[in-house]
């Protein structure tokens, strides 16, 4: 076990999965002779050929749509959308084709599909390339939707959805690659699905993932101090959705706060808001509460780009609030 | 080519013809719910096409798939079975009309998105090459389907990396009531190919022979290597767009000029003139297409519909959501 | 005052707007010759003419796209998506353009645009044609997100569209086109960001919108049979979200269900479930409860769509067992 | 032309290098955020061609638009502090680098999403075209964009519409690191106009002179009433795709050999040769430009930062959210 950045985290299981299975492909745009936009893929191109990394044009839908037609023939490609601001560019592939074609067609058709992409803000980038748009795809049945928090997860969750036979979005956050953790060595393998807690507490339960988990978990550390001990239930997989343990801690806690980064309105928190009212009805002693985007596209001007995205203050704030 | 091929293929036509009619009565009598496109007057298109496939390659074509499907051979039955939604069809009642499919004979659908399926065909292409196989994809559109982005960035990709694919525009004249003209920067489809400086040629779709033989010479100098090329099929759809088009957009007298050019009849002469088949023969072939429409008919009729648990199957490979 | 259809009040709104301001024009396919492909602009093309009715080749990205132009070059454009499902292969000129041009260049860039467009399944269209993704459009600050479920409010809420300065997608719903029902003459606006009680009642509070307004008016017809009265708020706008009628609904109730056809997880009634918890937690009585459509891509087959789809019965059920 | 017009052009193209070098200093102090995509080697494109434009001629770019802001009339005081997110910033600090823009100089941004403006540009020209206006819309994009469906459908729309717009490429031979034979069918990319059977031309992008009048002609006819034409300008940019970039996929030996042909230089030279400047002249212009951009810098870094009221303005025209 060695503490390694997200970065190399996610690079490592892509890599091992190439070597293990042949089927294994790269696509996408700068995959190859420049090493990865954000430098995932560095060395790749090298070591397993043009072939197998495979630089696109500018033609998201062409990636997404190539890469569904070589998995249902038989290959397991692994394709790259730059960033999840350019999946609106490939949105029918997505939501209406991968999503779709196993149940539509009634199973003849098998998508061992990854698509891997990166997003989130609070890099300068403008409204158009600053987006947390998790929500939209996890409102798709038949996608299946994760966002690691940690470079654990990250290696982990990447390696079990390559191996997975169902089209898998897996979003990735710009501002996470540089974050360190211990991460197993070799075949290392997080089932998709499954939430899990990343902090135990009593006093109330923080719902969060991705980046947020960064945040929610200094937010704990400052609430520790104080004599308040959140528990941090990482949701890892917006779909297939893992309530339970986000259940069970609640109905220790009886009181939550939900964080994302994307905006408050049809976000991530919104079910899970009303899943918990749906499923512990009884426990809830404080109206759970809501951090998220204020409900601006962002702007470039950093103060304000800071002002309207969720705070480790407002995490605080927000938990002290529901107790 | 061998009599009974001839036979065989002059037999798909009709069938096509016989059961988009049927499927037309069983669309009015509620039986078929949905969109229904009907195939009648492009039969030469799929059927030339698909003949000069070998097994290993794969078709793929839009919504109006009827006909396609059942040139890859996939039987009537399971055909009408599909169009009235029930179990025993070929998507299992889930995919209806414009969703057929079976893999197992190469056929990958049958979508319904416009356009959408050119970058899935990329893919197909793809996945042969990277796995040595040496299958041709054959791509069937629309000419509507032109104007969309998808079939851009598929055609550039599939020249950019040498995909083995067989474009195909089947111009009928007409996407839903818009002409060729109306929607296109260019009239003759094929043209657009110069844009990516594709190998392209074009061909009378109501002439199966002439399909059947351009697609033949197409698809192996594709086989051996020559990267992707476009062919463009020209064409005209007897019926509406769908059911309940209220077909304001053309004159009588135009589809009534293209009906003398009616691709049955052409093959029909063609067999005769050429004392490859007599009348009596073709006859007899019409006689065994009606029956086994008339089959598929009964057959889908007294199918079961899926069962209730179908609905929550097929969502995941790996289930538990 | 005349009954007619909701076809009929759409129809009539776009006439009348186009008479009034000759900025308006419509751009789509099939708008023109054909007549709209539900029949909602028949005979525009003939009046209006060619520049003003612009069929457009199958080409959703410039439709949306060259509409943006227009607007901001200074005209009023109604462009339409034959249905909702083709709006993913226009989703970044919806989202990443329409919903942030006015705001990223500071307010320079003014955007008088109507994309009008139909949703809704229970046609047995299958997959890819049968989508409800309101929600996921709502997600987005910029955009105006309207969907009607009466007539009048068709007619409405149409002409306040088409004279607003803001890019509003209007979601008509295909399977309510034929419903009749009271409409105001001329210039009737209804105000956008404005929902509205359809029925009173004070035993629970119904939250729906578009055609499920319909299924939910007439769960209250038999609910009342037993006695119990539902009042029903119809949203009419997703965003901006207004929840003040449905908070207030909810004070006297303190019970509510929330109906919409879409798929549950990430859908409407999360947000507005969520919301209610916020706005009024002291007053809820009952868990709220959720009418969606189960989690699947929906299925051509006739009962099964059915079975997927949200009925009478299952709201009725769902009243009973919040009551 | 007037001699004024060739040292106005001239300091244009100066203001816009000097800009650009100091704008990567500001970023390398953390001055400037986000991504910046330099103009440096481009500056005879855009000076060019927007010289040949008239006031009611609309330009409309990707992220790569410092230099089009300054040759649209925007002042480097504004466009500096756009960089650096002030409230004085010609987007008041909320769009950055790659999102300037001014519509009193009818200029349409700076747009971020490869390809996505190429449509809105069709819409422009519709709007020009819808209220009897002559003008011209010129819209620049990269090589890289021209493999996006984005492309295709607006290409295609403005020939079916006959808008008037000048599609501009600014072929700089790569879209980030990857060259125009990887990822395009054509390596001439106006042969893709073919396809729209549109008129297209291309130009040397290094000299400024070339393009202008190549520029003028285009667009007359356009005005005439030509419909939409394709024009090819080959150039190249010096630096990266944008600051950050290990620029892995090209030799120093081919951006040495582009540098021979530097659009200052050949302009410089041009004017000294054909004794419309001289050397002393044309230094006094580059002190000026220099001064202008040093006057830019102060005064964007003396700017307030937008006010924090600011981030919940212009979300809507109609406000009340
Ligand atoms: C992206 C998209 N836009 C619009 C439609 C609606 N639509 C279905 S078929 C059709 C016409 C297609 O014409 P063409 O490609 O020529 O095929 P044909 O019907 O003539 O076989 C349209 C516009 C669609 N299904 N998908
Ligand atoms: C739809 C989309 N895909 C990918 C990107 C990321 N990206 C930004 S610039 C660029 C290269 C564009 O190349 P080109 O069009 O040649 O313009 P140049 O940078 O050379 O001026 C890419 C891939 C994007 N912004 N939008
Ligand atoms: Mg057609
Ligand atoms: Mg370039």
């Amino acid at each position: 076990m060695a503490k390694i950045t997200m970065r190399q985290a996610i690079s490592q299981a892509l890599w091992e999965e190439m070597e293990r299975d042949p089927k294994v492909f790269i696509l996408g745009q700068e995959v190859g002779v420049w090493g990865g936009t954000y430098a995932v893929t560095k060395g790749f191109y090298d070591h397993f050929g043009a072939d197998r990394v495979r630089d696109t044009p500018i033609s998201e839908a062409a990636i997404i749509g190539s890469a569904i037609g070589a998995a249902i023939a038989g290959t397991r490609p692994v394709a790259e959308l730059m960033t999840i601001n350019f999946a609106f560019s490939a949105m029918d592939h997505i939501v209406n084709q991968s999503a779709k074609m196993h149940y539509m067609f009634n199973g003849q058709m098998v998508l061992p599909l990854v698509i891997r992409t990166v997003g989130g803000g609070g890099r300068q980038l403008g409204a158009t390339h600053s987006q947390t748009p998790d929500a939209i795809f996890a409102h798709f049945p038949g996608l299946k939707v994760v966002a690691p928090g940690t470079p654990a997860d990250a290696k982990g969750l990447l390696k079990a959805a390559i191996r997975s036979n169902d089209p898998i979005m897996f979003i990735e956050h710009a501002t996470l690659y540089q974050i360190r953790g211990e991460v197993p060595d070799g075949d290392y393998i997080v089932p998709i699905g499954k939430s899990t807690v990343q902090r135990s507490g009593d006093h109330v339960t923080i719902v969060t993932y991705s980046k947020m988990l960064e945040l929610s978990l200094k937010a704990a550390e400052q609430l520790a101090k104080d004599g308040i001990e959140a528990e941090i239930v990482d949701l890892r997989t917006l779909r297939p959705l893992d309530m339970e343990p986000v259940i069970e801690s609640f109905k220790k806690t009886n009181r939550a706060v939900i964080v994302e980064e994307g905006w408050k309105s049809f976000g991530v928190g919104a079910e899970i808001s009303a899943q918990i009212y749906e499923h512990a009805f009884d426990y809830v002693d404080a109206p759970i509460k809501r951090v998220a985007q204020k409900e601006v596209p962002l702007p470039y001007n950093r103060n304000l780009e800071q002002m309207a995205l969720p705070q480790v203050e407002d995490i605080i704030k927000a938990v002290k609030e529901v107790l | 080519m061998e009599k009974s091929e001839h036979l065989d293929l002059y037999q798909q036509m009709v069938v096509i013809r016989i059961l988009e009619g049927r499927s037309a009565e069983l669309y009015q009598q509620g039986k078929i719910g949905g969109f229904l496109h009907l195939y009648i007057g492009q039969e030469a298109v799929s059927t030339g096409l698909i003949s000069a496939r070998k097994p290993q390659d794969r078709v793929i074509t839009a919504y109006r798939d009827h006909g396609v499907a059942i040139n890859c051979g996939i039987s009537a039955k399971e055909v009408m079975a599909e169009l009235l939604g029930k179990a025993t069809g070929v998507s299992g009642g889930k995919g209806g009309s414009m969703h057929l499919a079976d893999v197992n004979n190469n056929f990958w659908g049958g979508h319904a998105i416009v356009g959408s399926h050119l970058p899935i065909a990329a893919g197909l292409a793809l996945g042969d090459v990277y796995q040595k196989q040496d299958g041709v994809t054959i791509c069937m559109f629309g000419d509507g389907a032109t104007n969309i982005g998808y079939f851009h960035e598929a055609l550039n990709l599939s020249k950019v990396w040498k995909l083995p694919v067989l474009w195909v525009c089947e111009n009928n004249q007409y996407g839903m009531g818009t002409t060729v003209e109306r929607a296109s920067a260019v009239s003759e489809i094929r043209q657009k190919a110069d844009g990516y400086a594709m190998k392209n040629d074009n061909v009378d779709g109501m002439d199966i022979m002439k399909v059947r033989e351009k697609a033949l010479e197409m698809i192996e100098e594709i086989r051996s290597g020559s990267g992707p090329q476009f062919l463009e099929i020209n064409t005209y759809r007897f019926r509406g767009h769908s059911m309940g088009d209220p077909e304001r957009y053309r004159q009588q007298e135009e589809i009534r000029k293209w009906q003398e050019n009616d691709p049955i009849g052409i093959y029909r002469r063609y067999l005769v003139e050429e004392k490859i088949a007599s009348e009596e023969e073709l006859n007899g072939e019409d006689k065994k297409a009606n029956e086994i429409v008339e089959d598929a008919v009964h057959f889908a009729e007294s199918s079961p519909e899926p069962a209730a648990e179908e609905l929550f199957k097929n969502i995941y490979v790996e289930e538990g959501r």
